[in-house]
């Protein structure tokens, strides 16, 4: 049984959690839900002993938890591996068996715990550098695996996984919890806490507002629990006039074949979304459309400009938000403002008083939670980053939005406003182009998706009759 | 940008040492003259630690800014001995540098080797080519008397300027350098390359053209650092200027500028050259030994640097 | 040697001091750590027990560097010394300060090494072009007024040790030598000068050989070098080295005949005379405006005459 | 770590270079006594290359080894002179390079400075500390026959070592360094750090201890570097390696390693200081001037990391 008594932490004038306890008991896996900011990854850090709390304690079995007694285990929200290591290395990194030891060991044992999670194909001597995102997200479970804690604490771990993923995650879950382990589980997803978790904790703020067995809420209690009101409308999708074209891509191919010879259209007031497994070469489209892709053949016409650099790109109203958020989707060591007023044409004076007015206009529009505009991204919660990133858009008054997964990690309310903000900008004459590996999403505010696999658009469908399974045909086939 | 809270406190420490020395020396430290003499003594060093701080803000580095400075300090001698001209030597010294900063970025850019490798490879090359093209030999301008009132003493009817036109000079490049870094697009975007280089270019911020824009300002100050160097030796010496790159980076740092980019302070870079040309002044008329000296002025990076780190610390953690 | 009395400096006893207001000198040789300095600085300092006056003694922070010695001079200035004793690392940029102290009322005084457009009370110094013509004719005469030689210089731009390179060249050309190669460095350190060596004698082997008979280098650190790169290669004593400047290694080396000679300068007379002929001048006596503190030729014949023995590091 | 397969082309490029020597002076190049001379120029900068091999994998820098180097000479020579005995010589420089390795390393992990700023305070700290103790004089100890053979000459007698005992310690140096950071948890840990070290102290790898442990390993190559070199010269010379510690890391760097920390190669490391060797011996024998050979230098590190980093990329794209 873990137990957390009282537990409160204030980073400054940020209460990050107030007086929080709650307990959970061997054998049950515990939902912890709530806004982005609300404190969720702030508690497991806690629990791991990786933050220290300015009051309350935490309890394992009746005695206080010390930090580095291996009880807990947390897998990050953001991915904690070094590239340069082997998958086998990662998976056992500091508990690799020393002075001495035998890589090709320590490798079958990898293979042997991957394999037995599901995921024989997961190259482990091979270096991390080289694996894609899905994998490497594999990888931190498996660590936890390795360790073979009591406590295991996943934050967000399904955020890149594809749903086949998914469910042999959920199957491992399920393992795990017939082994009497503890397991705490954040997710935004609702139908995936509904899948997997026992009991849930609802956060809001910092503040616990719920608790109790699953079963006994609805998905609007909890989503009432999170936002502190009634939410009516998940998918807000109002009447949108398709105008001009705005991208036309022709037979387009990248550099290693992602894309290969895609072909696509995307017109004023219309959202076109890209469904695909992890790896089908989504990611890879976006960027080549913008510029930060090599073109090896085809063509890109944006506003009947080609082939534009993402400076040409800002300039015509064109922008873009990367999926990556640490990489490069935000400067996390500038402040706010000066991430949302960055891509927008300035001429040759910078007047950043200016800057963080405007800044506090989105922040007011958008509902960013920070103190000011002038904090370092950094200290903002990672849905209110990916926030900052969707205000540079409307900063920069773009009319054509290529959005690389834009709601990974952003809770259900912040979701909600997103979808709100993407259909007024379809309704107002914007183009969106988007990837999700959502489908819901995709399903709820798309007029067009399109499928692609291994480099290819292989299909494109009408998102409001498209069903699912379709869309899974179409990924896999 | 952060960190501007601590200029406050390097400025108070600046003055704490200097009071220290001239408890010890105080017919010497509490003159005029020895401010006017403490800027010429610092003017090289902190002229180039402007232009070393705009690199380092921007994530880079530059090793090769003292064999830039005594490239500089040949080229103008040359300039100066075969025109006679002034200005053609002025423009001598800062083209070098320029081209250089210029080289130094292209091939960072271009190469993808990073900064510490390529620009340890210029300080090498560079070197050679002053040794090269003077000969080997020192040069000695006929100098026209006015390219060593730049840095000299000031004559009595002068004395109104109260430290030399080479100090105005390096004044006002401060206020300059602060200023753009602050207000201008470039500045911002140097900032936002140095935070996050990936992040910038997907904000369209021109990476590479405004990295070599970098190390070409920062060269065209070491230029204008060599230019002080001549007119202060009337030398054209390539063996000059051995080891200033990290005189000035250190200057960079005690001002609170980040070796990993995306943080630095120009008045604190100049405060900083200060700092350590009154240790070396102070150490100098108390008569220690080079060795305690030595000694000294590391401990007292140290410490500067301790200090800024911990009160970082502190506030990240108040808030 | 001296009495015990007078090694007390604090004891205002010295006889020559007219006042109890003990007259101030500082000394700045041009670098801290070579022995030439070293000894400079013992004979400075007898003189100035001796004599009874404050000496201070400061090299620049970096050896070689005419920037940093620039600013030395300039804070001995501000700080109003009486007199200043310089050994300039450059002919030129030492003449600015240099002239701006004697401006300020500071007596300036030159050790060493020339400098141009500026008026010392006196220049004490080795003819350092003279020493290396001399250097020739001992290598030629050792040679028997023919056959091939190198030289290892010490570092770009070091204008005395330029000077007796120049001199020992144009030597090598009046006494009958042939230069095979004189572009080489040794660089500031002994381990560089040893590399540098060890590649130039692969350069000129024939088998066990040499295809050159004879060596000059310029100071210290290159003889020094050269010295160990021979003992290496098995070929010290076989060929001719002639150095300069002395240490106890390469004195001992001159004794065994490994090194035909070595050209001592005095360090020690030009600090003594640098701090006496400083006073004299402080105390109202002009002294000569230019003063030759010799240089002398040792080799295993007058390795241990008195004449020698005085130039020797005690 | 892929990079591994670089290492053919490095010693392929090293190779060629030899030859390019070669033909120029066959008489030279092509004989055992000039293989012999090679590792004996190239072994204070190689073994140096290997402990900063590892602490740049780490995601370091140490700019003080080549005070660390001339520190150790000096207490090496002092204790070899006032006990005479070798063994306490060797004890000496070994001791005092792993005193200051580990002093940079509680310093950098202590202030959390940054290892940039920490180790240049150390260089300039450290060299004052060498004037100090061996009070600005080069110091000759009586030097018993065999510190000198460790890098002397080989006797007709012992021809069959091929290279002097040196040689031999730095090979299994090589060999054990290059197995160690494959093959034992500490290696693995530095890699980690080197990579993500963020991640490694979430995974419970001790960091700060590896860190100080990496630094410390420096220091110690870093004394036998300077027990090198004191044989070599048989002095104690507290103004040797200057700048070795930038000679150091272009070795590390020509052989693979990544200032960006995670990569690197020892073996690597080793030919890279063969290769500097080579370049300074080649223009040295053909007669090339200084500068010219300071240019040509700096041209082949630069092609060398040109080629690697283009490679990296070819490869990045195709796997
Ligand atoms: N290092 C920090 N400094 C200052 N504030 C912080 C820091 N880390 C977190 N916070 C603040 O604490 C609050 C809780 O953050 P936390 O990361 O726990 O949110 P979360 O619930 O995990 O959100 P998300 O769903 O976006 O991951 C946020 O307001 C955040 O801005
Ligand atoms: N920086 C990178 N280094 C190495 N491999 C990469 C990098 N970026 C992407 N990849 C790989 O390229 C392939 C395409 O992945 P990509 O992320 O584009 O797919 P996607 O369809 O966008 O899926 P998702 O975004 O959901 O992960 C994957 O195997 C991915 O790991
Ligand atoms: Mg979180
Ligand atoms: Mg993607």
């Amino acid at each position: 049984m873990l137990r957390a008594h009282g537990l409160s932490l204030a980073f400054g004038a940020t209460l990050a959690l107030q007086d929080v306890s709650f307990s959970a008991p061997a054998g049950r896996v515990l939902a912890v839900i709530g806004e982005n900011g609300s404190g969720k990854s702030t508690l497991l850090k806690i629990l791991a002993g990786e933050l220290r709390p300015q009051a309350g304690q935490v309890e394992w079995n009746d005695q206080p938890l010390r930090p580095g007694d291996d009880q807990v285990l947390l897998v990050h929200q953001e991915l904690a591996l070094c590239p340069d290591l082997t998958a086998a290395e990662n998976i056992f990194l500091g508990r690799i068996p020393g002075p001495r030891y035998s890589p090709a060991q320590l490798q079958d044992r990898a293979h042997a715990l991957l394999s037995g999670m599901g995921f024989p194909e997961i190259p482990a001597a091979g270096p991390t550098r080289t694996l894609p995102i899905s994998q490497r997200q594999i990888l931190e479970i498996a660590r936890a695996e390795a360790r073979d804690a009591p406590v295991i604490l996943l934050d967000e771990p399904t955020s890149s996984l594809t749903q086949a993923d998914k469910q042999k995650l959920y199957d491992l879950i399920r393992t795990l919890k017939a082994r009497g382990r503890t397991i705490l589980f954040v997710s935004h997803f609702l139908e995936e806490i509904r899948e997997v978790a026992d009991d849930v904790v609802i956060l809001r703020d910092g503040v616990k507002v719920a608790e109790g067995q699953i079963g006994d809420f609805t998905d609007a209690d909890i989503v009432r629990h999170m936002v502190g009101r009634n939410v009516d409308d998940f998918f807000p999708r109002s009447d949108r006039t398709r105008g001009e074209c705005l991208l036309t891509i022709e037979n387009l191919t990248g550099t290693d074949d992602m894309p290969h010879q895609a072909s696509l259209q995307v017109h004023r007031g219309e959202i076109v979304g890209v469904a695909g497994l992890n790896g089908a070469g989504r990611t890879e489209l976006l960027r080549t459309i913008f510029g930060l892709r090599e073109i090896k053949s085809g063509q890109v016409q944006v506003k009947n400009l080609a082939s534009l650099s993402p400076r040409a790109h800002w300039r015509t109203q064109t922008g873009f938000v990367s999926e990556e958020r640490k990489l490069d989707g935000v400067a996390t060591d500038l402040s706010v403002a000066e991430n949302i007023t960055l891509p927008r044409r300035q001429g040759f004076l910078n007047r950043p008083a200016e800057g963080r007015s405007v800044a506090q206009r989105w922040i007011d529009e958008l509902g960013v939670k920070c103190k000011d505009p002038d904090q370092p991204l950094q200290d903002l919660s990672g849905g209110n980053q990916q926030k900052v990133a969707f205000a540079r858009l409307l900063h920069a008054e773009c009319d054509l939005f290529l959005l690389d997964e834009p709601t990974r990690g952003i809770d259900v309310g912040s979701k909600i406003e997103l979808y709100a903000q993407m259909d007024a900008a379809a309704q107002r004459g914007c183009a969106i182009l988007m990837t999700s590996s959502y489908l819901p999403e995709l399903q709820g505010i798309c007029d067009r998706i399109a499928v692609m696999n291994r480099g290819r658009l292989v299909a494109i469908h009408d998102g409001r009759t498209v069903d699912s399974a379709t869309l899974m045909a179409d990924s896999i086939q | 940008m952060k960190k501007d809270h601590s200029l406050p406190i390097l400025i108070g420490a600046w003055i704490l040492i200097y009071l220290a020395f001239a408890v010890a020396k105080p017919g010497v430290f509490f003159s005029l003259s020895n401010v006017e003499q403490l800027v010429r003594q610092s003017l090289v060093i902190g002229l180039g630690a402007l232009g070393i701080t705009y690199i380092i803000v921007a994530g880079g580095i530059d090793l090769s800014a003292g064999s830039v400075v005594a490239l500089a300090t040949v080229t103008g001698a040359m300039t100066l001995d075969q025109t006679g001209s002034v200005g053609a030597a002025i423009g001598a010294c800062l083209l070098t540098g320029l081209v250089c900063g210029l080289l130094n970025g292209v091939l960072i850019t271009r190469l993808g080797a990073g900064p510490f490798i390529v620009t340890l490879v210029s300080m090498l090359a560079l070197r050679g080519v002053a040794k090269g093209i003077s000969g080997e030999k020192p040069v000695y301008p006929e100098a026209p008397q006015w390219i060593g009132q730049l840095t000299g003493a000031l004559t009595a009817e002068n004395r109104w300027m109260i430290i030399p036109p080479g100090g105005w000079i390096w004044v006002v490049c401060t206020a300059a350098f602060a200023w753009a870094l602050r207000y201008t697009t470039f500045g911002r975007n140097v900032v936002a390359i140095g935070s996050n280089e990936a992040a910038a270019r997907v904000c369209g911020v021109q990476v590479n053209r405004v990295k070599v824009a970098t190390y070409a300002l920062g060269g065209a100050m070491f230029g204008l650092a060599g230019l002080m160097l001549l007119s202060r030796t009337r030398t054209g010496d390539m063996s000059s200027a051995m080891g200033a790159e990290l005189s000035m980076i250190a200057a960079a740092v005690i001002g609170g500028a980040s070796l990993s980019g995306g943080q630095g302070n120009l008045v604190g870079a100049s405060v900083g050259a200060l700092v350590m040309a009154t240790i070396n002044m102070g150490c100098n008329t108390v008569g220690l030994s080079n060795w305690v000296q030595e000694i000294l002025t590391g401990v007292i990076i140290l410490v500067a640097v301790a200090v800024d780190r911990l009160r970082a610390r502190q506030l990240s953690v108040a808030g | 040697s001296g009495g015990g009395q007078a090694a007390s400096g604090e004891a205002p006893t010295g006889g020559n001091a007219p006042t109890a207001a003990k007259k101030r000198i500082a000394f700045i040789p041009k670098g801290a750590t070579h022995e030439f300095w070293k000894t400079m600085q013992a004979g400075a300092e007898k003189a100035a027990s001796e004599k009874g006056v404050e000496l201070i003694w400061k090299a620049p922070l970096k050896e070689d560097d005419r920037a940093e010695q620039i600013k030395v001079v300039e804070n001995f200035t501000v700080d109003k010394v009486d007199g200043i004793v310089l050994a300039p690392l450059d002919e030129n940029a030492l003449a600015v300060p240099g002239n701006e102290a004697i401006a300020a009322g500071i007596s300036v005084l030159i050790v060493d090494s020339g400098i141009k457009g500026l008026e010392p009370i006196s220049f004490i110094a080795t003819d350092n072009y003279a020493a290396g013509k001399t250097s020739a004719e001992r290598l030629a005469k050792a040679m028997g007024g023919k056959g091939k030689v190198i030289v290892l210089r010490y570092l770009e731009g070091s204008a005395s040790t330029m000077a007796r390179e120049q001199g020992f060249l144009d030597g090598a050309k009046e006494f009958g030598l042939e230069v095979v190669s004189s572009e080489q460095y040794g660089g500031a350190t002994r381990e560089s000068a040893q590399t540098a060596s060890e590649n130039l004698i692969s350069r000129f082997k024939e088998g066990d050989a040499l295809s050159m008979q004879g060596i000059f280098a310029p100071n210290e650190s290159t003889t020094f070098g050269m010295m160990r790169a021979l003992e290496g290669a098995g070929l010290l004593g076989k060929v001719k080295l002639v150095g300069f400047d002395s240490s106890q290694e390469l004195l001992a080396a001159v004794r065994e005949g490994k090194i035909e000679g070595l050209l001592l300068q005095d360090p020690f007379k030009m600090g003594y005379l640098g701090v006496t002929k400083m006073l004299e001048h402080l105390n109202g006596t002009k002294p000569e405006p230019k003063i030759d503190s010799g240089a002398v030729f040792v080799d295993k014949t007058n390795i241990d005459s008195e004449e020698v023995k005085a130039l020797l590091p005690k």
